[in-house]
C-alpha cells in the first residue's frame, strides 16, 4: 500500500475559458494496481466527472492510451508500482484534439488509416470451399503487423504528427504494410501509392518515438523502412 | 400514429435532440456478430452500425483461443462429431436443429474469413491451422481431444474483429462510433428503429430503420470478478425487456476457472493444458479430490466449482479468495516459449513473474449462455417461441438461439457470433427485398429515452453509482455465482430490491452533455439491475443442476422436469415465466461425464 | 492547443533534433565557406589574408567544433540511411550507440591531427 | 467513412536523392576534410589550394561537390520548413528565398572553381 498523487491534465468542454489545468488526486495503490485501476478508483470514489476511455482493461481494445509520465502507454497495462514514483502525471494523448479530460478525438487516426485502403484487395476469386494457401513462412511476415490495436499511441508520440495534423501516421503505415506484406493481397500498389504524398511516408524522419510508444511492442519504423524501399523501387 | 418530423423535435429541457437518421438497416454493436451482419447486408442495402465503443474496441477482440470448425485440416473431423461435442457440452439443453446448422456452416464461415484476409496461423501445407480445445473430441467423445479450433496465434478474436472492420470499410458501411443505444422503437410488433445518445457531443438521436439488429454482447460486468470488458454491461438485454419482449435461459452463466486474482483477466486454458498445477493454501493439488483422473484438465465448470469449494472452505491462499496456478515446475524456457502471453499477463496485471512465483487465480465470470430468444434466422421472437417481431434481429452473445444450452464449449462463441451474425445479415436482406417502405415512426419515439437522460442528468441523491454497482457485483458473485441455493437466491432477490431502491437516489457528479461517462455508468447500472433480476429469478426457479447452473440444494440434473428453456418477461415489477421444450434431433440426453 | 508540456526525449528524438540542427548549421557554414573561398579568385593576397585571419586560435577552436558538427551529421546521416535500408531497425538503440562511438572517434582523430599541426592549442 | 483520393505531390525521388546525395557527400566531404586538415603537410595557403583545384579531376569533384551539397542542404532546409510552415504564402516566399540563395551560391562557387589553370 502506498499513497500515490495523480496529477491529471483536465479539460472541460463546457468551460473552455478555463482551458487545460492540472488537478491532483490522492489514491491508495497496492501491488498489482494499474494506472487504470487508480483512475477508476478516482472516478468511482472521488470525482465522477473525471473522464477517460476504457473497456477491456487487458490491453487488447486500445481504448485507454494516454500519456503517463511523459510517455504514451495503455493505462491498463502500466503497473503503478513499476513506475516507482509517488507522483504520477497523466495527460491526454498529444497531437489530437481533446474532447474532455483524457478523451481525445480519434478522427485523424481513422482518417490516416482510411487513406491507405486498409483492407485486403484481391482480383482473382478465392477457391470455392477452400481457403487460399499461405505457407507458415509467408504468414510469419504478418507477425508484428496485424497485432495493432489502433490505440493511437504511436502517431500521438511522433514529432512529425505534432507538426502536421494530416500526417498519415505510423499506425497507418503499419496497416498499409500489413497488406503489402500479405502474399494474398493482389494490389500492393494500391496501398503504396497513397503513401507517396506530402503528408505521407516522406514526413517520417525515423525518429522512433512510435516504436518506443507502442504498447504492443510493434515496430512501425521497420514497416516504414520496408514501405520506403518498396515505393522507391516502384518508381524506377 | 403520427409520423415524427425532424422539424418538430426540439431541445427538451436541456437535452438536445437531433434529427432523424434513416438507414435500411441499423445494427447495434460492432463486435463479431454486428459487423459480420453488416458485411452481409451492405452489398445491397444502406447499413449503419452503432457502437458504444469504437468498433475495434468491442470485446470480441479479447478472445484468444480460436474459432471452431470441422475443417479437418489437421486430422479427420466431421460436423457430426462437432455437433455431438456441442450438444454434450450444453448439457443437452442446446437446441439441436440450431446446433446442426452451426456446425455444418462453420467451415464456410471460417473460410470466408480467410478470403476476407484474416491472418490465420497455417499448417505446413498452407491451410488454416487448428488446435485442441476443451470439450472438443474425436468420434463422438470416444477418441481423444481433436484439433478443431482455428486460430491466429493467441489473438484470434483480435484478428477476426479487425478483419471485419476492414471489410466494413471496404464496403462503405456507415459507422456511428460512440453512440449509445437508449431504447428500441417497437410498436404493434414492428420494429421501427431506435433512439441513441451521441456520447462524444451529447444529444439524443432517432434512428429510423426498416430492420434493426442487436449484437450487443455479454454482461459479465454484473459479477465482481469477470474476464469481460468494462463495457460488457448487457445493455441490449434490458432494452429488449423494456420493449416488452422476453429473455431466454438467463440463469446460465459460465465461470472460467482461471482468472487473475481481483482482475478477473483470463489466463487461458493453455496454462493447465501445458501442465500447470492448481494448489491451495496447504500446497495440495486439490483437483485430485474432485477429478482424480483428469486433475486440472477436467472441464471448465467442474474445475471452477472445485476452486470455489476450496475458497469457500477456507483453503484459499491465506484464507483469501484465491488459489495458485503454479507453472514454475515447467521451467523458464518452456514457459517463455509456450506460454509467453500468460507470462506477460501475469506480469503486466499482477506484477507476478510466473517463472519465479505462482499466479494467484480465482474463477471468473466469462460468458452468458442465455439472452434474447431468436430463431435460426436470427429473428427475435416476440413470444420467445415462434412469432418473430417484424424487422428485429439479434445474434452473438446477447442472443440465445440456443446453441450453447447450459454450458458453452470454448471456441464455439466466436463461431456463433459470426455465423448467426451472417445469418442475420442474410435474413435481413431477404426481408428488405420484400419491403420498400420505412415503417411509420411514432411521434413519442424518443420520449422514454429523453426522460431517462433527464432523470439521470438531474439526479441529486446521496448514493454513488459505483457503490451500488460494487454491491451488486459482490452480491451476485456470492449469492448467484458458481454455487447457488434457494436460500442464497432468495437473499439475492431481496438485495436486488434494496439496490434498486438505492438506485432511485443516485447522484451524478458530471452534468455535462459531452462525453459524460458518469451518465453512461448510471444508465448501465440501471440495465444491470434490471436483467439481474431475471438471472436470479430464473436460477431460483430452475431446481436442478445443469451445465453452468449449479444448485447445492438440487445437485442432480433433472431431465424430467427441467429439460426445457426458461423464458421470462418483466411487466412492471412482476416477472412472468414461460417454458419451451428443447429441440432434440440426433442425440438423446445422456449423463454428462468426462 | 498545446496540452502536454513534456514528452520524454528518447534517443531517436535526440538524434533527430541534433541532425536537424547540424544540417541547418551546415547550410549556414557552407554559405560562409563559399564566401571565404571566393577570395581565391580575388587574388592570392586577399585569400592568404583571410586565411591568416582565420588561423587565430579562436577560429581553430571553432573549426574543431565545426568538424564535430559535420561528423555528427555525416555519421548520423549514414545511420538514417542504414535504417531506411532496413539495417538494424530492430536494434536502433545499438546502432545509435555505434554511430556515437564512430562519430566521436572520427572527431577526435581529425581534431588531434589539427591540433598537433597547429602546434597545440594555447591552453594545452 | 469513404476513401477519398488526396492530391499528391509525390516526394519519393527527392527523398531518394537526399539519401544518395548524402552518401556522395559523406565520401567527398570526408576526403575534403582529410585532405585539408589531415593530409596537408604545409600551411593552408593560396598555393596549396590553387594547385589542387587547378587539376581537371579536382574541378569535376569540386563542382559536383558544390552542386550536390547545395541541393542536399537547401532541399534539407525545405524539408524542415515543410514540416512547420503551413501558410501557403509563407511557403511560397520561403521556397523562392531558398531557390535564390541556391542560385547565387551556385554562381559564386562555380566562379571560384573554374578560373584556376594548371600552373597558373
Ligand atoms: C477474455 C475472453 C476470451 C474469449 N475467448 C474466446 C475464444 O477463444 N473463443 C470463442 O469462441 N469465444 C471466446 N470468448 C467469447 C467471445 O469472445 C464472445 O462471446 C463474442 O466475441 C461475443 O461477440 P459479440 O459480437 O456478440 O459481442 P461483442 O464483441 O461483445 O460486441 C458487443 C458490441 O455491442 C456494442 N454495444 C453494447 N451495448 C451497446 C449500447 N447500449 N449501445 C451501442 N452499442 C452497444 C458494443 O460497443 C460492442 O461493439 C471469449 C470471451 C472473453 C471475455
Ligand atoms: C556528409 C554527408 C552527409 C550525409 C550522409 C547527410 C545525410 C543526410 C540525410 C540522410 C538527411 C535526411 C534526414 C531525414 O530525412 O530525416 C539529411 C538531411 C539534411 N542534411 Fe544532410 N547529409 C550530409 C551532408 C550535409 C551537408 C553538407 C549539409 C549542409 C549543407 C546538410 C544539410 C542537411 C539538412 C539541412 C538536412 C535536413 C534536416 C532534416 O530533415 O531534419 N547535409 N542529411
Ligand atoms: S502500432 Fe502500436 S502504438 Fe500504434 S496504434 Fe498500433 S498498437 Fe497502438
Ligand atoms: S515517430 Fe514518427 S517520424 Fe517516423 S519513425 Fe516513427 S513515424
Ligand atoms: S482498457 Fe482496453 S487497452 Fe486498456
Amino acid at each position: 500500500m502506498a499513497t500515490i498523487t495523480f496529477k491529471i491534465n483536465r479539460f472541460n468542454p463546457d468551460d473552455e475559458r478555463r482551458g487545460h489545468f492540472m488537478q491532483k488526486y490522492q489514491v491508495e495503490a497496492k501491488k498489482g494496481d494499474t494506472i487504470l485501476d487508480c483512475l477508476n478508483r478516482i472516478k468511482w470514489k472521488q470525482d465522477g466527472s473525471l473522464t477517460f476511455r476504457r473497456s477491456c482493461r487487458s490491453g487488447i481494445c486500445g481504448s485507454c492510451a494516454m500519456t503517463i509520465d511523459g510517455v504514451n502507454n495503455l493505462a491498463c497495462e502500466v503497473q503503478v508500482m513499476a513506475l516507482k514514483r509517488d507522483t504520477i502525471t497523466v495527460e491526454p494523448l498529444r497531437g489530437y484534439t481533446v474532447i474532455k479530460d483524457l478523451v481525445v478525438s480519434l478522427d485523424p487516426l481513422v482518417k490516416g488509416m482510411l487513406k491507405v485502403k486498409p483492407y485486403m484487395i484481391t482480383k482473382t476469386p478465392p477457391p470455392t470451399d477452400q481457403e487460399r494457401l499461405q505457407s507458415p513462412e509467408e504468414r510469419e511476415k504478418l507477425d508484428g503487423l496485424y497485432e495493432c490495436i489502433l490505440c493511437g499511441s504511436c502517431t500521438s508520440s511522433c514529432p512529425s504528427f505534432w507538426a502536421d495534423k494530416e500526417y498519415i501516421g505510423p499506425h497507418a503505415f503499419l496497416k498499409a504494410y500489413r497488406f503489402v506484406a500479405d502474399t494474398r493481397d493482389e494490389a500492393p500498389r494500391e496501398h503504396l501509392e497513397p503513401l507517396d504524398d506530402k503528408h505521407g511516408l516522406w514526413r517520417c524522419h525515423t525518429i522512433f518515438n512510435c516504436v518506443e510508444a507502442c504498447p504492443k511492442d510493434l515496430n512501425p519504423t521497420k514497416a516504414i523502412s520496408e514501405l520506403k524501399k518498396a515505393l522507391v523501387n516502384d518508381k524506377f | 400514429m403520427s409520423t415524427i418530423d425532424p422539424e418538430t423535435i426540439h431541445d427538451v429541457e436541456g437535452v438536445p435532440v437531433h434529427s432523424v437518421h434513416r438507414h435500411d438497416v441499423i445494427i447495434v454493436g460492432a463486435g463479431l456478430a454486428g459487423m459480420r451482419a453488416a458485411v452481409e447486408a451492405s452489398d445491397e442495402f444502406d447499413v449503419a452500425v452503432l457502437s458504444k465503443v469504437f468498433p475495434t474496441r468491442s470485446h470480441s477482440g479479447g478472445a484468444q483461443g480460436g474459432i471452431a470448425a470441422s475443417l479437418a485440416n489437421e486430422e479427420e473431423d466431421h460436423w457430426e462429431w462437432h455437433m455431438f461435442d456441442t450438444v454434450k457440452g450444453s448439457d443437452y439443453l442446446g437446441d439441436q436443429d440450431a446446433i446442426e446448422i452451426m456446425v455444418k456452416e462453420a467451415p464456410v464461415v471460417v473460410r470466408e474469413f480467410e478470403h476476407y484476409g484474416t491472418p490465420f496461423s497455417r499448417t505446413p501445407e498452407g491451410r488454416i491451422a487448428q488446435r485442441k480445445f476443451g470439450g472438443h473430441t474425436k468420434d463422438f467423445g470416444r477418441g481423444g481431444p481433436i484439433l478443431r479450433a482455428c486460430y491466429a496465434a493467441d489473438r484470434t478474436g483480435h484478428a477476426l474483429l479487425h478483419n471485419l472492420y476492414e471489410v466494413c470499410i471496404k464496403k462503405e458501411v456507415r459507422f456511428y462510433p460512440e453512440f449509445y443505444a437508449l431504447s428500441l422503437i417497437i410498436r404493434d410488433n414492428v420494429c421501427r428503429g431506435l433512439v441513441a445518445w451521441d456520447v462524444i457531443n451529447g444529444g439524443v438521436h432517432v434512428f429510423h430503420a426498416k430492420a434493426v439488429m442487436f449484437g450487443t454482447g455479454g454482461y459479465g460486468k454484473v459479477f465482481e470478478i469477470t474476464s469481460n470488458a468494462l463495457a460488457n454491461t448487457g445493455d441490449g438485454l434490458s432494452l429488449v425487456l423494456r420493449a416488452g419482449l422476453p429473455l431466454e435461459d438467463m440463469e446460465f452463466v459460465q465461470f472460467h476457472p482461471t482468472g487473475l486474482y481481483l482482475q478477473g483477466i483470463l489466463v487461458s486454458e493453455a496454462a493447465r493444458g501445458e501442465g500447470g498445477y492448481i494448489i491451495n493454501d496447504k500446497g495440495e493439488r486439490f483437483m485430485e479430490r474432485y477429478a482424480p483422473d483428469k486433475m486440472e484438465l477436467a472441464p471448465r465448470d467442474l474445475v471452477s466449482r472445485s476452486i470455489q469449494t476450496e475458497i469457500n472452505e477456507g483453503r484459499g491462499i491465506g484464507g483469501e479468495a484465491y488459489v495458485y496456478c503454479d507453472l514454475r515446475h515447467l521451467g523458464e524456457d518452456a514457459i517463455m516459449k509456450k506460454l509467453p502471453q500468460i507470462h506477460e499477463l501475469a506480469w503486466k496485471f499482477l506484477h507476478v513473474d510466473c517463472t519465479k512465483e505462482p499466479i494467484p487465480i480465482q474463477p471468473t465470470a466469462h460468458y452468458s449462455m442465455g439472452g434474447i430468444p431468436t430463431n435460426k434466422d436470427a429473428q427475435v421472437l416476440a413470444d420467445g417461441k415462434e412469432r418473430p417481431v417484424e424487422g428485429f434481429y439479434a445474434a452473438g452473445e446477447c442472443a440465445c438461439v440456443s446453441v450453447h444450452g447450459g454450458n458453452r464449449l470454448g471456441t464455439n462463441s466466436l463461431l456463433e457470433a459470426s455465423l448467426f451474425g451472417r445469418r442475420a445479415g442474410k435474413s435481413m436482406v431477404r426481408f428488405l427485398r420484400g419491403t420498400r417502405e420505412f415503417p411509420e415512426l411514432p411521434a413519442d419515439a424518443a420520449k422514454l429515452a429523453i426522460k431517462e437522460i433527464e432523470r439521470f442528468l438531474s439526479a441529486d441523491g446521496g448514493e454513488r453509482v459505483a457503490d451500488i454497482r460494487e454491491d451488486l457485483q459482490g452480491k451476485m458473485t456470492d449469492e448467484c455465482g458458481i454455487f447457488r441455493s434457494a436460500e442464497k437466491l432468495e437473499a439475492m432477490v431481496k438485495d436486488l430490491g434494496e439496490l434498486e431502491k438505492r438506485f432511485e437516489k443516485i447522484k451524478i457528479d458530471d452534468r455535462s452533455n459531452k462525453f459524460n461517462s458518469d451518465l453512461l455508468e448510471a444508465i448501465e447500472l440501471g440495465h444491470m439491475l434490471e436483467f439481474s433480476e431475471l438471472i436470479v429469478a430464473g436460477a431460483l426457479k430452475r431446481e436442478e443442476s445443469r451445465g453452468a447452473h449449479s444448485r447445492t440444494d438440487f445437485p442432480k440434473r433433472d431431465d424430467e422436469k427441467w429439460l426445457k428453456h426458461t423464458l421470462a418477461w418483466k411487466k412492471g415489477d412482476e416477472i412472468t415465466f414461460d417454458y419451451k421444450p428443447v429441440i432434440i434431433t440426433r442425440f438423446q440426453p445422456k449423463e454428462r461425464t468426462y | 492547443m498545446r496540452v502536454i508540456k513534456h514528452y520524454r526525449i528518447h534517443l531517436g528524438t535526440l538524434a533527430w533534433i541534433l541532425h536537424r540542427l547540424s544540417g541547418l548549421a551546415l547550410i549556414f557554414y557552407m554559405l560562409i565557406h563559399l564566401w571565404v573561398i571566393h577570395h581565391l579568385i580575388v587574388g592570392e593576397k586577399s585569400f592568404d589574408g583571410v586565411m591568416e585571419f582565420l588561423s587565430t586560435p579562436l577560429f581553430k577552436f571553432l573549426e574543431i567544433g565545426l568538424i564535430g558538427v559535420i561528423m555528427y551529421h555525416l555519421f548520423n546521416g549514414l545511420r538514417v540511411i542504414l535504417i531506411d535500408m532496413g539495417v538494424m531497425v530492430e536494434k536502433q538503440k545499438m546502432l545509435f550507440g555505434f554511430t556515437v562511438v564512430v562519430w566521436l572517434a572520427a572527431w577526435l582523430w581529425v581534431s588531434t591531427v589539427m591540433v598537433m599541426r597547429f602546434g597545440g592549442l594555447p591552453f594545452i | 467513412m469513404r476513401y477519398k483520393e488526396t492530391v499528391r505531390s509525390g516526394g519519393a525521388l527527392l527523398w531518394y536523392f537526399q539519401r544518395v546525395s548524402g552518401v556522395f557527400l559523406a565520401v567527398v566531404l570526408f576526403l575534403h576534410v582529410y585532405i585539408i586538415h589531415v593530409a596537408l603537410k604545409d600551411e593552408l595557403t593560396f598555393h596549396a589550394i590553387a594547385d589542387r583545384v587547378a587539376t581537371p579531376l579536382w574541378k569535376v569533384i569540386d563542382i559536383s561537390f558544390l552542386v550536390v551539397a547545395l541541393f542536399h542542404g537547401l532541399y534539407g532546409a525545405w524539408i524542415v520548413f515543410d514540416d512547420y510552415i503551413h501558410k501557403p504564402w509563407m511557403r511560397i516566399t520561403l521556397f523562392a528565398a531558398l531557390s535564390i540563395v541556391a542560385l547565387l551560391a551556385l554562381i559564386l562557387g562555380i566562379l571560384t572553381i573554374l578560373p584556376f589553370q594548371v600552373g597558373g
